[in-house]
């Protein structure tokens, strides 16, 4: 059979959006470059021991501050820790807690933003409500709720941070989706699909999220960095992660203190951090470009 | 009548309760048929369609298809009565889903309607589909930014055959098309309508080109329809002043008629639909404008001087010079 | 912004200081017991008696404190002379009124317990029979206490329900300062406004009222009649976090601040040199055994986890010095004081704590449970990490959000694991760090251990004849801890503070309070 | 009038004898990850002042792409002129500083785009729009802007201007929309206007309402209007000269008479023959059998081999049939134009 | 559009209810032993207990207290927080600053994720556009508890630029740079989002029609493209609004500046449901009649958009 032949029979096979898209990314260097960085960090999240074999509660005052030796990477932290190894190993909470509270909160801004959007009216009006109060809410009492509530059942902080803030930092994806679904669904294609009969589902999937979804991935990017992040500052004020679990936003809390008298700890995790984010960015751009096929 | 296929009932739509896009509209279409729809632009003529396919809901009147009320079915019944009447919108590039290949695009009302066509023959139906209306079979993967103009309104004509309707509505299916591939579609349509036996209402701004396609043809002017009949009859003997204005205006492809014909020019704006003149719409406008054309408004009927329905006090059948 | 705060800067202002405080809870004397309210109270208030050097009680807007051979009933006698800040006479009623104020229940003041010992509290505090339970409890019948009596202008008693020896002490604390008849608007019933325009005997009065969350300003009085200050006036600055105070330490807006943040000792040294200092004060902190748990109740347990600690470590690289180690279970602030009352168990010694950690069969896990709200996770994980080098078993640091949440776990003894505890003293007596803190009924006593020779000790140690008496028997009863070991013994507290380049003659006193009789500026 | 139009008046090597617009072998191509699109080929055409041009071809052969090239508008990338020139009055447009080049814009060469719907900023009122063009290029004040921009909606017969000025684009009908585009693009009163599919989408008594207005702007100016449509009857009655494209390249160029009576081009012959006519009614119309190129992938040799009845050997070989002037002041590119001619 | 502003005031008052309803059930569902929060580590004496008890009915259960709540507030009583102040008063303290803080941050985020945004959406992939993705990482991987410090440091105490804190009276000056700060939290959202929606109508028709107009390309930039883009941007800022006044802990507490969210925080802490709901209540407020002015807004800039 020539190649002239298998061509053809490839070519009139009937390809779909998310296969082109798929063909698309498999060409692009950038999708490349941030899916193999979003996947080490994931692998980092998941298996930290094969990025460190040192012990990341093997601490000694002794070595407070202490410069790069031997397997610490990074030198060694207030506490006398190994500063790579507990980046390394902090990874999966903080990894946990960004990808799923940014996840849930992607959910219910989505499943918001498009119903407000779609059916418009009274529903809109009573879901946009809804969302002001929620933003009348502050993360703060939200995470203390969480955190006091879910104590008692062993967690250790990362499902009351996952929650508190999947459940609190949706508002702004689904303002951003509403706005977009107004836009997309006034579309003649969508007209076009109902007079052939299509559902509201149908409607809503295959004709309007696709075309209304690009502002909602930029979003999303920033806000599984902005959660991480978040992490951070709710650690710092006492709501974040409990005894002696790990992450960067632990980490980071603990090592601003010390900012100034050694900068080491404080950097290590935020370059990490930085990283994670920008692998997840740079993927939601490439996405979003595959997905649009006129930039084909 | 049996062979009446869609009838409509002083049908009207308001919208928010002001703009009268159409406001009365009684009209037929029988099998095997094409109505041809002309009129100013923003008369109303895409509302109309739109009402027709069940887009829009009518604010009063009724549609029937086949003796079935559309305006009151709901839900599934409403569903499968759609598969028998389908559009063509009028501009052929937002009709489309730009993230969705053209094989899904045409294949959509099969998945809509999954009793028509089993699955694993759906794809070589879209790819018959393509073929029927004159596209490359293989480019089912393209998407419709890939195509041209003419090429984008086939592949809506293409979603509009797939459930096989009785009835097809074209907005303005050509206006965007060079005359070559507008010859194209109009001999694809008059072909389906040979073999499959499909009626038409055909919305166009082309006098021409709804001359060429049409039986019959209605005029509209401002949510009404002003002037109807068969096509020699309204394109020969013109009763209604608008249409006779219309008529004079149609551009003739022949450079040597240049400025021997008679043009009607048409002084003043088209009302607004929110606010429309008191009795005959047209009277702003209108040469023969009498004091009665304000008071009275002239219904739609066959008069004494003009044999088929106008809507004109003084329907008269004029002199308008026409080319050829 | 209005008003005459607005156009002054207290920095620019000459002969002025500005200290650095956190907004006080109250101002009103009964029902301020945080420091920040002590503090600006202890500028517009003149205490009955205060310390010497030794810490032993002296009058200071008293002339003479009696006592009866029994140690029950207190006389009392003022100066003659004093005004108010609104120019009343301050006279005996003052003071009966204002702790009669204070005691009564139904006005809720957090220093009300203060006044438990003098005759006649129980009456202004009947007690709901069942706790939480449905009965209501019995309204107070009176709003006197039976045990103050004015014996003349100047002169009033004071009649406590049980023996005191030192109950001089005791009234140095704020909650015994008098309030003018203006305080008042009825009998027992406070002036509206009046906590944010107190008008106190001090040697400053109020200028303008309490900024809530910005500045109190107050101004020397000119008619005060006790040691005169230095200083003008001074503005003390309202900060929500420490370190904001400490940035505005560094950059000269603010002159004094008494306790610089953990977070910022390590620059500390180097943003302020000389002006960087320590004085000691009365905190001690430890951790408490759960001794309601079966895993901590062998002393010999409690004996080895203390010896896994570290504590000088901790002091120098956690606390970076603003810390010294305890080995005793009182302050050295207070008379009786004895070093290393605790003994080996308080040496740091990891072999030999291994060892009798395992030989007693210690717990596999170890917890040390503190509250997150109060900045002690950086020397819990440190003891932790001591702990388990040394015992090689699992140690973590568990966060409650409160500390309510700590105690009430407590209450219900649940499995808590070790608790970090801290005491600053009320009044500087050895028994202020025993009764409290290991009496059966103590009201910090919340790890629910109790031993009946120690509370014995205590008691015959505050209704002993004279303060040496007491002294001997508190001795007594510390031993018994060294021996038990209730709790383990960390930290004695150290005031660092630091100031600005336009003050000197910076002290700061046991309580953490600036003397302010001594603060001069350089303008 | 003003120092900017005096400026203009100074470009270099402007030359009042050389036809008003000039283009020579102009060749666009969009360099899209697919591949590269020639979307034109080789265009020349010209323009004298006071003359209608009318460019004539299938949807798709770069018609507005060439006219997007000639204002210099072009979206790059993906878009490239890779060679030729546009002259105007002499002058190489293309090599122009981006400054010069824009004075020349709406001045001189002023263009109407295909769709008015979207072209008009739908957040500005159409008063502003025009009027911008007043403050940005002879910096009058917003006044006399806004008197000039009312003026002009008059004389584009817009009813009741004055209290129509604030009014956004969308409150506008399509052919109201379409008068306000031909407005602006007059505002300056340029000496070419590049109208591109100006009636489209509008009913035929607009439409002649359009035409004769800008006929009639055209005497009085002197103008010379490249006008781009695909209605056969509107260039009938407008047009003095065709110029036809197929593929991105201009296949026949005559006066309007000429064509209409004997086509010199086999894809001139074939849309002629597509028009709908009367006594053709109930029979099919001639359709071009056949699809148009693929822009990445054209023909070799003539483009309109594979759809042509003349195409023989020498038609599908490079290079492609040179303009042969098959009369005076008319070129055709086909190697067999003599039969064409003669059927 | 009376009409509409007035069934959104209509609406107003339900959400309102709804909210503090919400706020002071979490408020509830925190409550262990507000008296004890509220004393510290003191131990708090049974006699003490039980008169604060009483007085802030902390016996009942949450429709109770709420309803003790709802029924002052509806007489105009804001009533007083469990430390003893009252709230009103607390109220009218802390907001104004934190007005000015918030609004002065959103000025500066907006400003600056406009003016980079534009920038970077015109360059796409250029050297700026790297460099502002750059920028962005590093603020969104420096929480807020380290920016805050830092910036402090170094612009205050080592540059001596700015006073190193502020306070409820600050000049303007003086809250610089802790709105500076505080607008990093939200700038790195607005900016990509502005670049996203400049970078597609830059694409659109009417960008065209501009440049054929022979406008000069700033014009075309900033006034044709911007205000289409604007509405994604606004959209974004109604929600910062809020996050910037009621999660401003951080910066205020670095900065001393008694504002709303410290109050907020200590509040939440000391379990002081009345005193939290009364600054929520004003926060959903002022959430409504953002979100209103954004509405509005989108009205202003787009007139395709009508309300009726
Ligand atoms: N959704 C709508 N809301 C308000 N008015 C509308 C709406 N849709 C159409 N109209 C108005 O109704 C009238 C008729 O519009 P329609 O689109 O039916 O005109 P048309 O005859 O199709 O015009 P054209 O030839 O330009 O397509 C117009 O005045 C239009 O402005
Ligand atoms: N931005 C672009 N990217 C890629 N290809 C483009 C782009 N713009 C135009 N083209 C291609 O250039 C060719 C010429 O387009 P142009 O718009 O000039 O056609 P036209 O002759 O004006 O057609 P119509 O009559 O339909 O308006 C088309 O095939 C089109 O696909
Ligand atoms: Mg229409
Ligand atoms: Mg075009």
């Amino acid at each position: 059979m020539s190649d002239a032949t298998i061509q053809a029979t490839a070519d009139s096979r009937a390809r779909s959006l998310a296969g082109d898209a798929w063909d698309d990314l498999r060409r692009n260097k950038i999708f490349w470059v941030s899916s193999v960085l979003a996947a080490l960090i994931l692998l980092m999240a998941l298996f930290p021991s094969l990025f460190t074999s040192a012990d990341p509660t093997d601490c000694a005052l002794a070595r407070q501050h202490d410069g790069p030796s031997g397997g610490a990477l990074f030198g060694f932290d207030f506490q006398g820790c190994d500063v790579f190894s507990r980046t390394v190993h902090g990874a999966g909470n903080s990894i946990e807690v960004g990808l799923l509270s940014t996840l849930l909160a992607g959910t219910i801004g989505l499943f918001f933003g498009m119903t407000a959007g779609y059916f418009g009216g009274v529903i809109d009006a009573i879901l946009s409500r809804g969302i002001d109060i929620v933003l009348g809410i502050p993360v703060l009492l939200g995470a203390v709720v969480l955190s006091a509530r879910l104590s008692g059942s062993g967690d250790d902080g990362v499902t009351a941070v996952t929650l508190t803030l999947g459940l609190l930092t949706w508002t702004s994806s689904a303002r951003v989706m509403r706005s977009s679904v107004v836009a997309a669904k006034n579309q003649d294609y969508v007209a076009a699909a109902r007079m052939l009969g299509a559902s509201p589902a149908r409607l809503m999937f295959r004709h309007i999220l696709p075309n209304a979804i690009a502002p909602f991935i930029v979003v999303m990017a920033l806000l599984l960095g902005t959660n991480i992040a978040a992490e951070a500052t709710l650690s710092f004020l006492g709501v974040g992660l409990k005894g002696d679990a790990m992450s960067w936003g632990v980490q980071i809390a603990e090592a601003q203190k010390h900012a100034r008298v050694a900068a080491a700890p404080l950097i290590w995790p935020s370059a990490f951090l930085a990283a994670t984010v920008l692998a997840f960015i740079m993927l939601g751009d490439a996405i979003r470009d595959a997905f649009d096929p006129k930039l084909r | 009548m049996t062979d009446v296929v869609l009838e409509t009932r002083d049908l009207v739509k308001h919208f928010k309760g002001e703009i009268r896009a159409v406001d009365g509209v009684d009209l037929q279409l029988r099998r095997g048929e094409t109505l041809g729809v002309v009129g100013e632009s923003g008369c109303g003529k895409s509302t109309l369609a739109k009402l027709l396919v069940g887009l829009e809901k009518p604010t009063s009147g009724a549609i029937s298809v086949r003796g079935q009320d559309m305006t009151r079915l709901k839900g599934g019944e409403l569903r499968r009565a759609r598969r028998n009447i389908q559009m063509v919108m009028q501009d052929p590039y937002t009709s489309l889903n730009p993230r969705m290949t053209v094989g899904d695009i045409i294949g959509e009302p099969f998945e809509i309607h999954s009793e028509v066509v089993p699955k694993g023959k759906r794809q070589q139906a879209v790819q018959d589909l393509l073929d029927t209306v004159g596209l490359n079979p293989d480019h089912i993967n393209r998407y419709p930014h890939q195509f041209s103009g003419g090429q984008r309104q086939r592949i809506g004509i293409a979603r509009a055959l797939a459930l096989r309707p009785e009835i097809i509505v074209c907005d303005e299916p050509v206006s965007a098309l060079d005359v070559s591939i507008q010859a194209q579609v109009i001999n694809l349509l008059e072909r389906l309508q040979d073999d499959f036996g499909l009626s038409y209402i055909f919305i166009a701004h082309d006098l021409s080109v709804v001359r060429h396609i049409s039986d019959r043809v209605a005029v509209m002017y401002l949510g009404k329809i002003v002037e109807q009949g068969h096509d020699v009859a309204i394109y020969n003997q013109p009763t209604h002043p608008y249409t006779q204005a219309l008529l004079s205006a149609v551009p003739v492809p022949d450079p040597r008629l240049r400025g021997h014909r008679k043009q009607i020019v048409l002084e003043g704006d088209v009302p607004s639909p929110a606010n429309p003149p008191s009795g005959c719409r047209f009277r702003t406008r209108c040469w023969k404008a009498q004091h009665v054309c304000a008071e009275q408004e002239p219904l739609l009927q066959i008069r004494e001087r003009s044999p088929h329905p106008s809507a004109c006090h003084f329907a008269e059948i004029g002199g308008v010079l026409r080319g050829r | 912004g209005c008003g005459s705060g607005d156009s002054e800067d207290p920095t620019n202002t000459a002969n002025t200081v500005v200290i650095g405080i956190a907004e006080p809870a109250h101002l009103l004397p009964t029902d301020a017991t945080d420091s920040s309210g002590a503090q600006v109270l202890n500028s517009l208030f003149y205490p009955l008696v205060s310390f010497d050097a030794e810490k032993n009680p002296i009058e200071v807007a008293a002339e003479k404190i009696t006592v009866t051979k029994n140690n029950k009933v207190w006389t009392i006698k003022l100066k003659p002379g004093f005004t108010f800040h609104n120019g009343e006479p301050v006279t005996a009623e003052n003071y009966i009124d204002a702790w009669n104020y204070g005691a009564y229940k139904p006005n809720a003041q957090s220093g009300g317990y203060f006044f438990e010992r003098i005759a006649g509290y129980t009456d202004l505090n009947p007690l709901d029979p069942d706790g939480a339970g449905p009965e209501e409890a019995s309204k107070p019948t009176t709003n006197k206490m039976s045990g103050l009596k004015k014996i003349d202008d100047l002169t009033f008693s004071v009649t406590l329900s049980a023996p005191f020896a030192s109950f001089k002490s005791v009234i140095a604390y704020s909650v015994f300062y008098p309030l003018p008849k203006a305080a008042f608007s009825g009998d027992g019933v406070l002036a509206k406004g009046f906590e944010d325009n107190i008008i106190g005997n001090g040697p400053f009065k109020m200028k303008g009222s309490w900024q809530h969350d910005d500045k109190i300003v107050v101004e020397k009085y000119g008619d005060f009649k006790g040691v005169v200050p230095k200083i003008d006036g001074v503005t003390w600055k309202i900060y929500q976090d420490q370190m904001a105070a400490y940035a505005d330490l560094v950059d000269n807006n603010l002159d004094v601040q008494t306790t610089i943040p953990t977070d910022a000792l390590a620059n500390a040294p180097a943003d302020l040199g000389e002006r960087f200092q320590k004085s000691e004060n009365s905190v001690f902190e430890f951790i408490g055994f759960p001794t309601f748990l079966d895993q901590y109740k062998n002393p010999n347990v409690r004996k080895a986890i203390s010896m896994a600690i570290n504590r000088e470590e901790i002091a120098s690289q956690i606390f970076l010095g603003s810390r010294t180690a305890a080995k005793s279970f009182v302050s050295p602030v207070v008379s009786g004081y004895r070093e290393n009352s605790c003994g080996e168990p308080c040496e740091y010694n990891p072999t030999k704590a291994r060892d009798l950690y395992q030989t007693n069969g210690g717990p596999d896990e170890i917890k040390i449970t503190y509250n997150v709200d109060g900045g002690h996770k950086s020397w819990v994980d440190a003891t932790c990490n001591q702990i388990r080098a040394a015992l090689k078993v699992n140690c973590v640091g568990e966060q409650e959000p409160k500390f309510s949440v700590m105690q009430e776990k407590l209450e219900k003894k649940q499995d808590i694991g070790l608790i970090r505890l801290g005491w600053v003293m009320d009044y500087p007596l050895m028994e202020n760090y025993l009764g409290p803190l290991y009496g059966t009924n103590g009201g910090s006593n919340y790890y629910g251990w109790s031993n009946n020779a120690f509370d014995t000790l205590v008691k015959q140690g505050s209704s002993a004849s004279t303060p040496e008496a007491s002294i001997k028997k508190w001795q007594a009863a510390e031993d018994i801890l060294a021996e038990e070991m209730p709790v383990i013994p960390l930290r004695y507290g150290q005031n660092v503070y630091g100031y600005s380049e336009r003050v000197t003659n910076v002290e700061v006193d046991l309580f953490s309070k600036v003397n302010l009789f001594e603060i001069e500026t350089l303008v | 009038m003003t120092d900017i139009k005096a400026r203009l008046d100074v470009l270099p090597g402007l030359d009042p004898r050389a036809p008003l617009l000039q283009v020579n072998d102009l060749h666009v191509e969009f360099r899209t990850r697919d591949g590269v699109a020639k979307a034109v080929n080789g265009a020349s055409f010209w323009l004298n002042p006071g003359e209608t041009l009318a460019i004539l071809g299938e949807s798709g052969c770069g018609k507005s792409v060439t006219a997007q090239a000639i204002m210099g508008i072009l979206e790059t990338p993906p878009g490239h002129i890779t060679r030729g020139e546009v002259r105007y009055r002499g002058v190489d447009l293309l090599k122009l500083r981006e400054e010069e080049r824009r004075r020349v814009r709406a001045n001189k060469i002023a263009m109407i785009f295909q769709d008015a719907l979207s072209a008009l900023n739908p957040v500005y009122s159409v008063g502003f729009q025009l009027a911008e063009l007043f403050r940005a290029h002879r910096g009058m004040s917003r006044g006399d802007a806004r008197v000039r921009a009312i003026e002009l909606l008059d004389q584009v017969r817009i009813p009741a201007a004055k209290s129509r000025v604030n009014d956004y684009p969308h409150q506008f009908s399509g052919g109201m929309r379409q008068r306000v585009m031909i407005a602006m693009a007059l505002a300056l009163d340029p000496e070419v206007l590049i109208a591109d599919e100006p009636t489209t989408a509008l009913d035929v008594t607009v439409q002649a309402q359009i035409m004769n207005l800008l006929a009639e702007l055209q005497r009085q100016r002197n103008m010379g209007l490249v006008l781009i449509t695909h209605d056969m009857g509107v260039v009938a009655d407008v047009a003095d000269r065709i110029s036809v494209m197929y593929a991105g390249r201009v296949v026949e160029e005559a006066p309007v008479y000429d064509i209409y009576e004997r086509p010199g081009h086999p894809y001139t012959r074939a849309l002629l023959e597509s028009i709908p006519r009367l006594d053709l009614k109930g029979q099919q119309l001639t359709a071009i059998r056949g699809l148009p190129p693929v822009l990445t992938d054209i023909p070799a040799g003539c483009a309109f081999n594979p759809r042509c009845g003349y195409a023989k050997e020498p038609c599908r070989q490079d290079p492609a049939p040179p303009a042969y002037a098959i009369a005076p002041r008319r070129t055709a590119r086909c190697h067999f134009f003599r039969e064409v001619l003669g059927d | 559009m009376f009409r509409y502003i007035l069934r959104r005031l209509l609406q107003m008052i339900l959400t309102f209810f709804g909210a503090t309803f919400v706020v002071f059930a979490l408020m509830f569902a925190n409550q262990d032993d507000p008296i004890q929060a509220l004393a510290g580590e003191k131990p708090v004496s049974a006699s003490l207990r039980e008169a604060l008890t009483q007085r802030y009915h902390l016996d009942e259960g949450l429709l109770g207290q709420y309803w003790y709540y709802m029924s002052d507030l509806l007489t105009g009583d804001l009533g007083e927080s469990i430390s003893g102040r009252d709230i009103s008063a607390l109220l009218k303290d802390a907001w104004p600053v934190t007005v000015q803080l918030a609004v002065m941050a959103l000025v500066i985020a907006a400003v600056l994720a406009v003016a980079a945004g534009v920038w970077s959406a015109i360059r796409r992939g250029g050297l700026f556009d790297n460099g502002v993705l750059a920028f962005t990482l590093l603020l969104l991987a420096l929480p807020i508890v380290v920016l805050a410090p830092v910036a402090q440091w170094i612009f205050s105490l080592e540059l001596g630029w700015f006073p190193a804190t502020a306070s409820r009276n600050a000049s303007f000056y003086a809250l610089l740079l802790p709105s500076i700060v505080l607008a990093t939290t939200v700038v790195a959202t607005q900016l990509r989002v502005t670049r996203t929606s400049v970078a597609e109508n830059l694409r659109a028709d009417y960008v065209r029609t501009a440049r054929a107009k022979g406008l000069a390309p700033r014009r075309v930039i900033w006034v044709h493209v911007l205000r289409n883009s604007l509405i994604p941007l606004i959209t974004l800022i109604g929600v910062d609004l809020g996050v910037l006044m009621s999660g401003a802990l951080v910066t205020e507490w670095v900065f001393n500046i008694p504002g709303v969210g410290s109050k907020l925080a200590q509040g939440i802490r000391t379990e002081d449901g009345p005193m939290v709901v009364g600054f929520v209540s004003v926060l959903v407020i002022v959430f409504l009649v953002m979100n209103l002015v954004v509405d509005l807004l989108y009205a202003a800039l787009d007139p395709r958009i009508r309300y009726e």
